[in-house]
């Protein structure tokens, strides 16, 4: 497989991807007697009137891999960035290695050797990605200068620790979620420190480059570090950490052994009460062709890209990071141009690069990267659940904020989005509530074609049953869904047909009775024959 | 694996592109000046008589300072909109001194003045840092305010070159090798401001800084430290262009300096500096302050009516911000045609 | 993140607090300086703040996308001229000459929105960039000749009182135009879109928001506003010359920032912004009047500037200091 | 200059049935320049018309804009109106533009005499002229003339804001002048505008030795633009081979003079204009004269003017700064 890759912008990246391996399970034979070298007591922690953290504790030990778990809005990025010295606890003690310590910044908790990788990125767009790792802390040269030479090889060992082929001259404006998270942990682990905390590092990333995280984790582990891990894939959990902490409501529920929990249990923990069925993808009957895309090209990033999709399917669009399937959602949507090509809603074409005509015609995306395009942060939660339906709530071309607040209600309560009032800035929801909130946003507009793009990205089991009830339900009442995801479980449980992308072109289009992680996986590495 | 010394190659092809660009950003600024100077003389050999060159230099001198000063706040993503007046009340401050002490030594002379800058910019950044209000408001105020202080300082007097001591004065016009001295000052401030800015970790945090002051905080950057700096030294800066400015004009009243902001301001953003932070040279900043001042002073020698120079002016800001931009895009689109013939 | 929050709140209330000044300073004047309270007082303050408040209204707007316009004074000096040099050819139809210098503001400000729009150039650049242009492009026009033969029913009639009162009813176009940009940003679904794209452009746009459609008729409108501004000040000085409304573009930004409207976009109210454009009036008057010199008031609108700015965040700090300790003190 | 020749008082009181034989005490008197913060107005207003004001016991103000500008300075009429001023004493941002706020202050009772820079005679009761225009043009014509020597050559006009009333008078007078068979070997080539800026003066001068090669004289008819070009011509190669006059103050000037960049420059007195401003503004209030043609009062020190055509009354020809005389002054 040749790496020529088409490409979008000049500071784009090529770079292939290596074999899929499965997860290799098994834990290290550490015992744990030590002392912990990092323990929380009694941490509260409140927002206003949101309660965010109470009594909160947790012990690290070095050479463990520690999993948090909990449900969206449980407290788990609030607690990270308390240890990571962003947040002042309102009450607590934090010790180190039995002493205690006050993490009033960040600088702080680094020097005491606290690596932090958090769950929004937090790179600086405009510097070269070797900059982004090392900044505040690179290498230098006589006279406390900066050796960039010395910079950049530090990278580009790091990246190949990672298995990831990042360039690090290149600026990090323009990476995918994906290579941005991949940055990130290639400056946590620049830190070389003690305890290294990751709030979801792999919920934007594939298999491939999960594994080879995992791989650095276990080796970093044995060499002595503690780890904590905050993720929603329960078989990451179960097969990286040995011992997992249960956050509910804010609060501390329970620590355990890995082995000594199942994954219903620790679900019950989370939420309190059994969770029904996940991918409860009930069979319909397809209808009339709703979206249909015909050739559609755009230079250097995908090329000749046709398929259909139809009332009450849901068709997966599978394939590795950086396939290019993103990049086709958005200029089907009319974000994004395209220079060849047709879409058509219901038999009619839709101009390029018009998202009001898109949207006019039925069309809805709940878009990628929430903070970037689903979200508008500053803004409350109430006018960006409404912002799609603003024309429709209006009287006579004005709006009043009743109309809004009764529209959103309805929504949030559906959804279950979790905050203490809806004139709240959603920028003040936990990770997994701001995605609801971009659901609710598109749902409302009640879409006769809706596109999702990694629709569960951070949401936790609960709200995942409830997304994957709503798509099937929708899908029943006669909408066409795209379903982008990179969870294949997901995929292969909710999808009708899988479409694989490879490197900008559509492979393959799998049925749903020959669908199997074998073959979409074959698929999307380019090793896949036609169907 | 085979996938990926071609795409890394590639990649690192990609990115030396980038760095061409940005390289040629300021290399294009250079070359709309050169085109400019090159037209004039055409039309006016006067122009670049050793005079010519003389009266140029010193007339960017100022400027440039200036732009280096507003080049170290507008990377960190903010603004400094109040370096006119301080250079108003340095420059009168200055000439008050003299006026004072007729046998201070001239070094003194500079170092009240960077002082008083200095002592301004811990007042704008001291505002901004601690009580992380946006700058532009803030150094708004301080134009304001800064202007008033010197006005109500100076009511009326006006300090006159009779009144400063030769040696003083002479340094305003006095050439080394035919490179006036002041714009040695410019030099010096350019050359250890850009260097900075590139080698030194408190440079790169205020890149940093001003690309993403979020992840720039959670960094463990000291945020409010480096910005609180980089307005200490803007107004430090703005008060060495006001001494140079009494040595260079001689004549000081309280206006000096006003309305300088804009063009300050105009001169960094045709020098490359992105507005919003996080990118841009003291260099091109420097160039831009060059340009702008020699279209002013090329656009009398080419004859243009007085009336029409003002909106020369306009015209070319625009030209110049245009050209940048469509290059940019240009290179955007060259790279990714290129890419589809080789591609699947 | 939560202080953030708790600035917003109070900002919320900035109008608020606007609002009391203004109510403050008039009690305050009236009481204490001699002709505050008389009606010669208002009608000046109010001849003033017109201009100021045609081209604040719909630049609030476009300071809330995040955008700026720094051209507004320079394209109410080219009107002022076009005005001038169309009265001198000898068109003496008012209604003509106001439908001309509308449509060249429009077209003024068009041109500020392409670069910005079509071109994705920062507007702050930009407009730098047409403020020297149209005050060129003034000079160009007129030159150094000033045109003030206009007949006294247009200047007296620009400036006259609303019968029975001092107050000159250009004021009345002032309030229905301010009413008419007032239900746009807050009761609309335009409005709506404005607060987004200038909070984060790419979720707007993935929205289905036009933000360069909106944004260009903004800069048009802006445009459209700071000629009838022109027109209006060409008439109460009965002057047109090329440096008309030299500088205004400062005092305009100064009372939308005062009226606080956040520099960044996205947030902002419009009655902030006429509050301070009044407060800002009231407030020169009445210390000219009390024999505060020029080069004070400088000080203080500057002052004023910074306190509307520092004050709330200030106010928050202390706030959250204060409730910080509060539950470590046992 | 129209000789006013040195009458008793006793005909002063032609112009009124019962006009008082003196300025009432007691009197508002508030002078309103272009801007505060300008030298030629601080040495006007108040070294000139405040000494003046104090002799008749008035009460003396100064006041205005920061910056020259006529919307500030409407702004600032209208405060004096209402604070009940007697006499405003103005020096005009633009001879129009503030002539609706001097008619409202005048209907509130109020005198105005413009001085240094004239409005529309229509808004005003007396205009005191620091030197006719035709003095001026004449002056400056003549000094020019005389540094250039009796070759002549191309000489150009640096002036200050394209807008300024006074100025472009005295241009026009200049070329007047110029037409003239005895200057009929000076040629102007060329007028630019300073704006009153220092350095905005300082390049136009720059820029106008580069362009006209053979640039012989300029003539710089305002204090600013005066002084910047001497210093731009001082540190050149220019010095002594382009000649410069123009209207300056001695302080500014006289280094250039001494150095040689300059053989000589004019100005009248600026704070023998503010005083006679004052007494005329006192004359007006008291009811002394109407500012008619023909009034005549006396402005002490000064001695007796009489009212000339459009209320004017002329302060002087302007006086000759050389070398010689220079350091009999200070202002
Ligand atoms: N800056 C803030 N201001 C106000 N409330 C906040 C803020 N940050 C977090 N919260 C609230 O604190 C609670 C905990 O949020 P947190 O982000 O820690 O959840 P989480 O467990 O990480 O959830 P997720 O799995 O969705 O990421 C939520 O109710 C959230 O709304
Ligand atoms: N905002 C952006 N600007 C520039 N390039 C981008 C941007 N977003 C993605 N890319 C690039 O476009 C290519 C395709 O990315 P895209 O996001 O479409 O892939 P994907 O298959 O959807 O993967 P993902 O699982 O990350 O969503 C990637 O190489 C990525 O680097
Ligand atoms: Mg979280
Ligand atoms: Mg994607």
């Amino acid at each position: 497989m040749a790496g020529q890759r088409p490409i979008d912008r000049q500071d784009d990246l090529i770079y292939g991807l290596g074999h899929l391996k499965r997860f290799a399970c098994g834990v290290g034979g550490h015992v744990i007697n030590s002392p912990p070298i990092l323990e929380l007591r009694n941490i509260s922690k409140s927002f206003g009137a949101v309660q965010a953290l109470s009594n909160v504790r947790l012990e690290l030990h070095a050479g463990e891999v520690h999993a948090l778990v909990g449900e969206n809005g449980a407290g788990k990025s609030t607690l990270v960035k308390t240890l990571a010295g962003a947040h002042q606890p309102d009450a607590g003690v934090v010790l180190l290695d039995g002493r205690e310590v006050v993490l009033s910044s960040p600088a702080d908790a680094q020097a005491a050797g606290i690596a932090v990788i958090y769950q929004e990125p937090t790179l600086f767009p405009d510097l070269s990605v070797a900059e982004n790792i090392f900044m505040g802390r690179q290498p230098l040269r006589r006279l406390r200068r900066i050796d960039a030479k010395a910079c950049r090889t530090r990278a580009v060992e790091l990246f190949d620790r990672l298995g990831v082929p990042l360039d690090p001259d290149r600026p990090a404006r323009g990476l995918s979620i994906a290579d941005q998270q991949l940055v990130e942990i290639a400056k946590a682990l620049a830190l070389d420190a003690r305890i290294l905390v990751m709030d979801e590092p792999t919920a934007a990333l594939s298999g491939v480059e999960v594994e080879r995280l995992f791989s650095v984790v276990r080796s970093l582990q044995e060499a002595g570090a503690a780890v904590l891990f905050i993720s929603h894939r329960f078989d990451e959990v179960f097969s990286l950490s040995r011992r997992i902490t249960v956050m509910r409501d804010g609060r501390w529920v329970s620590t355990d052994p890995a082995d000594a929990l199942t994954v219903d249990e620790v679900v019950r923990r989370m939420v309190g009460r059994e969770v029904s069925a996940l991918f409860p993808k009930t069979d319909t009957t397809a209808g009339a062709e709703r979206l249909v895309v015909r050739g559609l090209t755009r230079y250097g990033v995908f090329a000749d890209v046709g398929f259909t999709v139809r009332a009450g399917e849901i068709v997966a669009l599978a394939g590795l990071v950086g396939a290019g399937r993103s990049e086709v959602a958005r200029a089907v949507f009319g974000v994004d141009r395209y220079d060849a090509g047709q879409v058509l809603v219901d038999g009619r074409t839709l101009t390029r690069g018009d998202t009001a005509a898109a949207i006019a015609a039925g069309l809805a995306l709940v878009p990628e990267d929430r903070r970037q395009q689903g979200l508008v942060m500053e803004l409350s939660v109430e006018r960006n659940a409404t912002l799609t339906r603003r024309w429709r709530l209006s009287r006579l071309g004005l709006l009043f904020g009743g109309a809004e607040r009764r529209a959103a209600t309805i929504w949030s309560d559906r959804l279950q989005v979790k905050t203490a009032d809806l004139g709240d800035p959603v920028s003040a929801l936990s990770g997994g509530n701001q995605q609801k909130v971009v659901l609710a946003k598109w749902l409302s507009t009640d879409p006769r074609v809706l596109i999702v793009d990694e629709p569960t990205r951070g949401i936790d089991v609960g709200t995942k049953a409830e997304v994957h009830r709503l798509l099937s339900e929708l899908a029943g009442q006669g909408v066409a869904v795209l379903m982008i995801s990179s969870e294949l479980p997901e995929v292969l449980g909710m999808a009708d047909r899988v479409l694989v992308m490879h490197e900008g072109h559509l492979v393959t289009d799998i049925p749903r009775a020959r669908a199997d992680e074998e073959s979409v996986m074959l698929a999307a590495t380019g090793q896949g024959g036609a169907p | 694996m085979q996938t990926q010394p071609p795409s890394q190659r590639g990649a690192s092809d990609s990115s030396r592109l980038v760095h061409r660009f940005f390289l040629f950003r300021e290399l294009g600024i250079a070359l709309a000046l050169a085109l400019l100077i090159v037209v004039t003389t055409i039309v006016n050999p006067r122009f670049l008589t050793p005079q010519g060159i003389k009266d140029l230099l010193l007339g960017s001198t100022i400027l440039a300072v200036l732009a280096v000063g507003q080049t170290i706040v507008v990377v960190t993503r903010n603004v400094d909109l109040s370096v006119g007046s301080v250079l108003g009340l340095s420059a009168f401050a200055t000439g008050s001194l003299f006026m004072a002490n007729p046998n201070l030594p001239i070094p003194v002379a500079l170092l009240v003045g960077v002082l008083l800058g200095a002592v301004c910019g811990v007042v704008n950044g001291g505002l901004i840092a601690a009580a992380r209000v946006p700058a532009l408001v803030v150094t708004l105020g301080t134009l304001y305010v800064f202007r008033g202080v010197d006005y109500t300082w100076a009511t009326g007097r006006q300090i006159n070159a009779a009144d400063m001591p030769p040696g003083f004065l002479h340094m305003g016009n006095a050439t080394v090798a035919g490179v006036p001295v002041l714009t040695l000052f410019a030099i010096v401030v350019i050359v250890v401001a850009g260097y900075y800015l590139r080698t030194f970790r408190s440079g790169r945090e205020l890149y940093a800084i001003g690309s993403s002051p979020a992840a720039a905080r959670l960094s463990g950057i000291p945020v409010g430290r480096r910005v609180f700096a980089a307005f200490v030294v803007s107004g430090a800066l703005a008060g060495l262009a006001g001494v140079l400015y009494a040595a260079r004009f001689g004549t000081l009243d309280a206006n000096a300096g006003s309305g300088f902001e804009l063009n300050v301001v105009a001169a960094v953003v045709i020098g490359g500096v992105a507005i919003f932070g996080g990118s841009g040279s003291v260099y091109g900043a420097a160039l831009g302050a060059v340009l702008l001042t020699t279209i002013g002073s090329a656009l009398p020698v080419l004859g243009v009516s007085p009336f029409w120079q003002r909106a020369a002016v306009g015209a070319l800001i625009l030209a110049a911000i245009g050209l940048d931009r469509a290059l940019a895009v240009r290179l955007t689109r060259t790279l990714r045609h290129s890419t589809r013939t080789e591609g699947p | 993140m939560k202080r953030q929050a708790r600035t917003r709140a109070i900002l919320g209330s900035w109008d608020a607090v606007l609002l009391i000044a203004v109510v403050a300073v008039v009690l305050v004047g009236a009481l204490a300086i001699e002709g505050v309270a008389s009606p010669r007082f208002w009608r000046f303050v109010t001849l003033e703040a017109i201009p100021i408040a045609l081209i604040a209204l719909p630049m609030t707007l476009i300071v809330i996308t995040g955008e700026i316009d720094l051209s507004v004074a320079s394209i109410l000096g080219l009107t002022c001229t076009v005005m001038g040099q169309m009265w001198l050819w000898g068109i003496t139809s008012l209604p003509l000459l106001l439908a001309v210098c509308l449509l060249l503001g429009a077209l003024l400000g068009a041109v500020n929105g392409l670069f910005v729009t079509a071109f994705g150039l920062p507007s702050l650049a930009v407009t730098i960039g047409t403020l020297a242009l149209y005050r060129g492009l003034a000079y160009v026009v007129l030159g150094d000749r000033a045109v003030a033969d206009y007949p006294p029913e247009w200047t007296m009639g620009a400036i006259a009182p609303i019968p029975g009162l001092t107050i000159p009813w250009m004021i009345t176009v002032v309030a229905v135009l301010a009413v008419v940009f007032g239900v746009v940003l807050h009761a609309t679904p335009i409005g709506r879109g404005l607060y987004a794209m200038g909070n984060n452009a790419e979720a707007a746009r993935f929205t289905g928001i036009s933000v360069l459609r909106t944004k260009f008729w903004l800069f048009v409108a802006t445009g459209a506003m700071s000629s009838l501004a022109g027109v209006f000040w060409t008439l109460r000085f009965a002057s047109a010359r090329a440096d008309n409304g030299n500088g205004l573009e400062l005092a305009v930004v100064a009372a939308i920032l005062l009226g606080g409207v956040s520099i960044f976009g996205g947030r902002g109210r419009l009655i902030g912004v006429i509050a301070a454009v009044i407060l800002l009036g009231i407030l020169r008057n009445a210390l000219q009047l009390a024999y505060v010199p020029a080069n004070t008031l400088t000080i203080i609108t500057g002052s004023l500037l910074i306190v509307s700015v520092v004050g709330p965040n200030v106010a928050g700090m202390v706030r959250d200091r204060l409730r910080r300790r509060r539950p470590t003190t046992p | 200059s129209e000789e006013t020749p040195a009458a008793p008082q006793a005909s002063a009181g032609a112009s009124g049935s019962q006009a008082p034989a003196a300025i009432k005490e007691g009197l508002k008197i508030a002078f309103l320049p272009k801007a505060v913060n300008n030298p030629y107005f601080d040495a006007s207003d108040n070294k000139g018309g405040k000494v003046a004001v104090e002799e008749f016991k008035g009460v003396y103000s100064q006041t205005g804009p920061s910056e020259a500008s006529p919307s500030a300075q409407v702004s600032y009429i209208n405060t004096l109106s209402q604070q009940g001023t007697d006499v405003i004493v103005v020096s005009a941002n633009d001879k129009d533009a503030i002539c609706g706020a001097l008619n409202e202050a005048r209907a509130a009772g109020a005198k105005v005499v413009t001085y240094d820079s004239d409005t529309n005679p229509t808004c005003r009761d007396a205009f005191i002229n620091q030197a006719s225009a035709e003095g001026i043009a004449a002056s400056q014509i003549k000094l020019i003339s005389e540094a250039v020597g009796p070759d002549g050559g191309e000489i150009a006009i640096l002036s200050a804001t394209a807008n300024a009333t006074n100025q472009n008078a005295w241009i026009e007078m200049m070329k007047t002048e110029l037409a003239k068979p005895e200057y009929a070997k000076l040629k102007l080539v060329g007028t630019v505008y300073g704006d009153d800026d220092d350095q905005k003066s300082f390049q136009e001068a720059q820029g106008l030795l580069a362009k006209y090669p053979n640039l012989k004289g300029i003539i710089s008819p305002t204090t600013v633009g005066v002084a910047a070009a001497a210093r731009y011509l001082s540190g050149s190669e220019y010095k002594g081979k382009v000649q410069l006059t123009g209207l300056g103050t001695p302080n500014q000037m006289r280094a250039f003079l001494k150095d040689g960049t300059v053989k000589s420059f004019a100005l009248w007195n600026p704070s023998d204009l503010g005083y006679l401003a004052a007494y005329t503004g006192g004359a007006l209030a008291s009811g002394m004269i109407a500012g008619k043609e023909g009034d005549k009062f006396t402005a002490g020190k000064l001695g007796e003017y009489t009212v000339g055509k459009d209320g004017a009354v002329l302060l002087g020809d302007p006086f000759v700064f050389t070398k010689d005389n220079i350091d009999d002054f200070d202002f």
